[in-house]
């Protein structure tokens, strides 16, 4: 009986799809456009629809190109700090981090021990808001919408906090070449732990909202598997490569910043579809409240700029006090600082992955040529091959898994 | 039609009416008070913001036919939930005999679903 | 994790011919090579010692105005990364400026597609036999290449129409069987 | 508003013009859509959320398609690609619309004084609030809201600068 059954399926499923020959007048030609909710503003992908299949899929980028590679090499490398920011906008630190820290190893410049430090549980801080922004966007998408404030809730209190560090919530310009912009401010430790128990809240909220949600798991399942040789041929590194479940992490790897000394474990994802791109994020941001947690027990007072005379300022005593702190001063602020001529790459893992820097210097004021080597690039090449024979809403939930961010997508 | 009948079924047509009446209302308020500016663009498809010049798709065309099969599926047992409606009303009134005839026809309809569930309609492939 | 010494040794060995210059910057080998770039390329990745897996970014740079002379105008940079032995390495290849064109290597690695089109698109560097060189970051209706040393910041480019993407969608529908 | 409280009690009726009902009904339900492109975006989305909430101000339902929108919130730099998408969507929203322009970048182009960046949208459509700040708290955003809500029903005065200060209509040079 079951043969029959079988076999009438086969039929009857050939008899059901309609078109036995492909023919292109039958297919819907739509635009997946730039400004749509889930496309986060300036992803556009020209689909081809056969009903609700995508058959082919074009996508575009470069609407957001703000010209940041031409923009750094008309101004000096304290004034490039900026732009860093505005490229992953939703870890602005980390983009500081990485730059400056390209800069300090041409420069091979000694930064002092808080500094590490606070970079280090400034990077983590800004992993989680990373993460909590494209989990709670991607589960909007996918109609979740409760998740939205379950995320930004928490969000909205680091941002507090980063605030009152560095004075900006998003943008925050807080990492200078060689050291900090400014100090923590007293009662800090304090308010991170809260902080890091609201956002464990929030993202238990979240889990419990969607661990078994049948809707969740029908659409992101197997949806947009990308196995892990094509994940490493797309150049993919952090979240979405380690859901492929190839173990690479840059900490770990190729640690900077005493990260070998930190006790974190890296996420690995088994099948490499959404719902392991969304729970490895989940799990980094357990990861990054431990890694945060050892920070905060190593913070001893110290200097937040190194005493290298070519890249901080001298104390105010000294430029007031004498002629050689007058002119050091001097000579930083109007020459600026001077790397030594030649290139360098010299990348950080930020929250989407590898984040590196290319910096070519010509020994002069400003950079002669920064390219940003950004993660998001790298996801968004593989869409294309992610979407193509599937539906066009899971299309949307790849898109949000993949947390491409257009800022550092486009440059 | 009687008065005391009448009285029972006059809300009925009062709400009848004004279900009519304030779309029209709004309809004939909106054409006079709100702006209007007819321009082509204005009036163009919405791709999402990229200019359509008619090469991309419009929607008439052929489709899979399973998407009209699920729309009558959907029909068939939305239509069947319709009738439980005054049936729960009045359902307190005779137990027995209310359960015996929906048992009936949800019966019937429960052999359609399974038909269709074993013929394989569901499956969205 | 091949030490940057034993690494030199092994490329040097590879192709004879490829390799021209040799240097280490920064703690990353640099290979500087000619216009057998792409086999180069292809035995680094396909060689079980070395294993390079893994193509990070293509960078383009204008030598114009460097102040040490460079052997060519143009310069274009490879990263690469191995993930199973760990080590880095950069190749870059110098291309002279009238037109500077290179091997293309979309088939070795998937998102060479897209990082050669960037370097079309800001520097004009042809890629040969690359299956669609089209912008990738500006506008269709842009004219010139904007990361080159000559081209001044501040002159703006409006765009009238937006590119509507058809003639890559008639390449990818007819490779899917579509007529 | 013509409303003196003697009469209200015995015969509850308020007498006003028919410009300001509509400008009443207006102002309370601005219907965003938000043409979100980069960092401010990700600032409207903070100001969408609960903690700072722009429902409070009737902007409640955020849409994304431009039939169902009276106002256009552009939020984050506008390139020379995305100029034409930018213009074709304002024509496509329904009458009347507003426009207001968040952050510096929609604004004036922000730090990005290059090749690729429109140097602010007003060359492109009319906008009728500018907010500073790159990019603004969510306070600034709702500080337009209300200052768009006051122009709405003319209630404008001191607010908008006179005739001498506005803008003159910009003369492109390329």
């Amino acid at each position: 009986m079951s043969e029959v059954m079988q076999s009438q399926k086969e039929s009857n499923s050939s008899a059901l799809s309609f078109h036995t020959q492909k023919d292109r007048k039958d297919l819907v030609f739509v635009n997946f456009g730039p400004s749509h909710p889930a496309t986060h503003g300036t992803l556009r992908v020209l689909c081809a629809l056969d009903g609700e299949t995508i058959v082919a899929g074009i996508p575009e980028m470069g609407y957001l190109h703000r010209g940041f590679e031409k923009d750094c090499e008309v101004h000096p490398y304290t004034q490039c700090i900026p732009y860093t920011d505005r490229l992953n906008y939703l870890s602005a630190i980390m983009n500081n981090v990485g730059f400056c820290k390209a800069v300090e190893t041409m420069l091979n410049v000694e930064i002092p021990e808080r500094v590490i430090t606070i970079r280090v549980l400034m990077c983590e801080l800004n992993r989680i808001i990373d993460h909590l922004v494209c989990v709670g966007t991607n589960l909007v998408d996918l109609g979740a919408l409760t998740n939205f404030w379950y995320a930004f809730n928490p969000r909205e209190s680091v941002y507090n906090i980063l605030e009152k560090v560095c004075g900006a919530r998003l943008t925050s310009n807080y990492i200078r070449i060689g050291g900090l912009s400014r100090d923590l401010y007293p009662g800090f430790e304090t308010e991170v732990e809260a902080v890091l128990d609201e956002v464990m809240v929030g993202v238990e909220d979240m889990e419990k909202m969607i661990e078994n949600n049948r809707i969740f798991l029908e659409r992101t399942q197997n949806i947009g598997v990308l196995s892990a040789e094509d994940a490493i041929s797309f150049g993919w590194t952090g979240p979405t490569l380690r859901a492929s479940g190839v173990e690479s992490d840059l900490r770990k790897s190729e640690p900077y910043y005493g990260y070998e000394t930190y006790d974190f474990d890296i996420v690995l994802g088994s099948a490499g579809d959404t719902y392991d791109r969304i729970y490895v994020r989940f799990y980094e941001i357990r990861e990054s409240i431990k890694i945060i947690r050892q920070a905060l027990k190593r913070l001893k007072p110290g200097p937040i700029m190194t005493a290298d005379k070519r890249v901080a300022l001298p104390p105010k005593e000294m430029t007031y006090g004498n002629i050689e702190g007058l002119m050091n001063h001097f000579k930083n602020i109007m020459h600026g600082i001077l790397p030594p001529m030649g290139e360098i790459y010299d990348a950080t893992e930020a929250a989407n992955g590898e984040l590196g820097f290319h910096i070519v210097s010509d020994g002069g004021k400003n950079p002669y040529r920064v390219k940003c080597r950004a993660p998001s690039v790298m996801n968004y090449a593989a869409y294309q091959q992610l979407i193509e024979g599937g539906m066009i809403a899971d299309a949307i939930a790849i898109l949000g898994s993949i947390n491409v961010v257009a800022g550092e997508l486009d440059r | 039609m009687d008065s005391e009948l009448l009285q029972r079924v006059f809300p009925l047509f009062i709400a009848l009416a004004l279900a009519l009446l304030i779309p029209i209302v709004f309809i004939i308020l909106s054409r006079f008070m709100g702006p209007r500016t007819n321009d082509p663009v204005k009036l163009s498809a919405y791709e999402c913001g990229i200019q359509s010049k008619g090469q991309v798709g419009d929607a008439r065309h052929r489709f899979n036919v399973k998407f009209y099969l699920v729309a009558m599926f959907f029909l068939i047992f939305d239509v069947e939930v319709l009738f439980l409606f005054p049936w729960a009303v009045w359902f307190q009134n005779d137990i027995l005999y209310g359960f015996v005839s929906m048992l009936g026809f949800l019966g019937i309809l429960f052999f359609g679903w399974y038909y269709l569930l074993k013929r394989g309609a569901f499956e969205w492939e | 994790m091949l030490t940057n010494t034993e690494l030199q040794e092994k490329i040097k060995s590879l192709l004879p011919g490829a390799v021209i210059g040799m240097t280490d910057t920064y703690g990353i080998v640099d290979v500087e090579t000619n216009q057998k770039l792409p086999q180069l390329i292809q035995i680094l990745r396909d060689d079980s010692s070395l294993k390079f897996d893994m193509l990070l970014d293509i960078v383009g740079v204008d030598y114009s105005e460097y102040p040490e002379d460079k052997p060519e105008r143009y310069g274009v940079i490879y990263h690469f990364k191995s993930l199973a032995h760990g080590h880095r390495l950069m190749v870059r290849i110098y291309l002279d400026e009238d037109e500077p064109e290179v091997g293309s290597i979309h088939d070795l690695y998937k998102n060479a597609n897209w990082l050669e089109r960037e370097v079309y698109d800001q520097y004009g560097v042809k890629f040969l036999n690359h299956p669609n060189l089209k912008r990738l970051l500006n506008h269709v209706q842009f004219v010139g290449h904007p990361l080159r040393k000559d081209y001044p910041i501040t002159r703006e480019q409006w765009l009238t129409e937006t590119d509507d993407l058809m003639d890559e969608m008639d390449v990818r529908l007819r490779e899917k069987g579509y007529r | 508003m013509g409303m003196n409280p003697q009469t209200i009690n015995e015969f509850p009726v308020i007498t006003t013009r028919r410009e300001e009902v509509i400008a009443w009904g207006r102002k309370n339900s601005l219907w965003p859509i938000p043409f979100g492109t980069a960092c401010c975006a990700i600032e409207f989305m903070g100001a969408i959320s609960s903690v700072f909430d722009i429902s409070r101000f009737g902007a409640e339902l955020v849409r994304f398609s431009p039939r169902q929108c009276d106002l256009m919130i552009v939020a984050g730099t506008i390139t020379h690609k995305m100029a034409p998408i930018l213009k074709e969507i304002y024509d496509q929203m329904s009458d009347p619309k507003w426009v207001i322009s968040m952050g510096v970048c929609a604004s004036s182009g922000g730090f990005y004084q290059n090749y690729c960046t429109v140097q602010g949208i007003d060359h492109l459509i009319p906008v009728d609030v500018y907010i500073a700040g790159c990019p603004p708290r969510p306070e600034a955003v709702f500080d337009a809201v209300i200052r768009l809500q006051d122009k709405l029903e003319n209630k404008v005065e001191g607010k908008i600068p006179p005739a001498q200060f506005q803008a003159v209509e910009r003369r492109f040079d390329y």
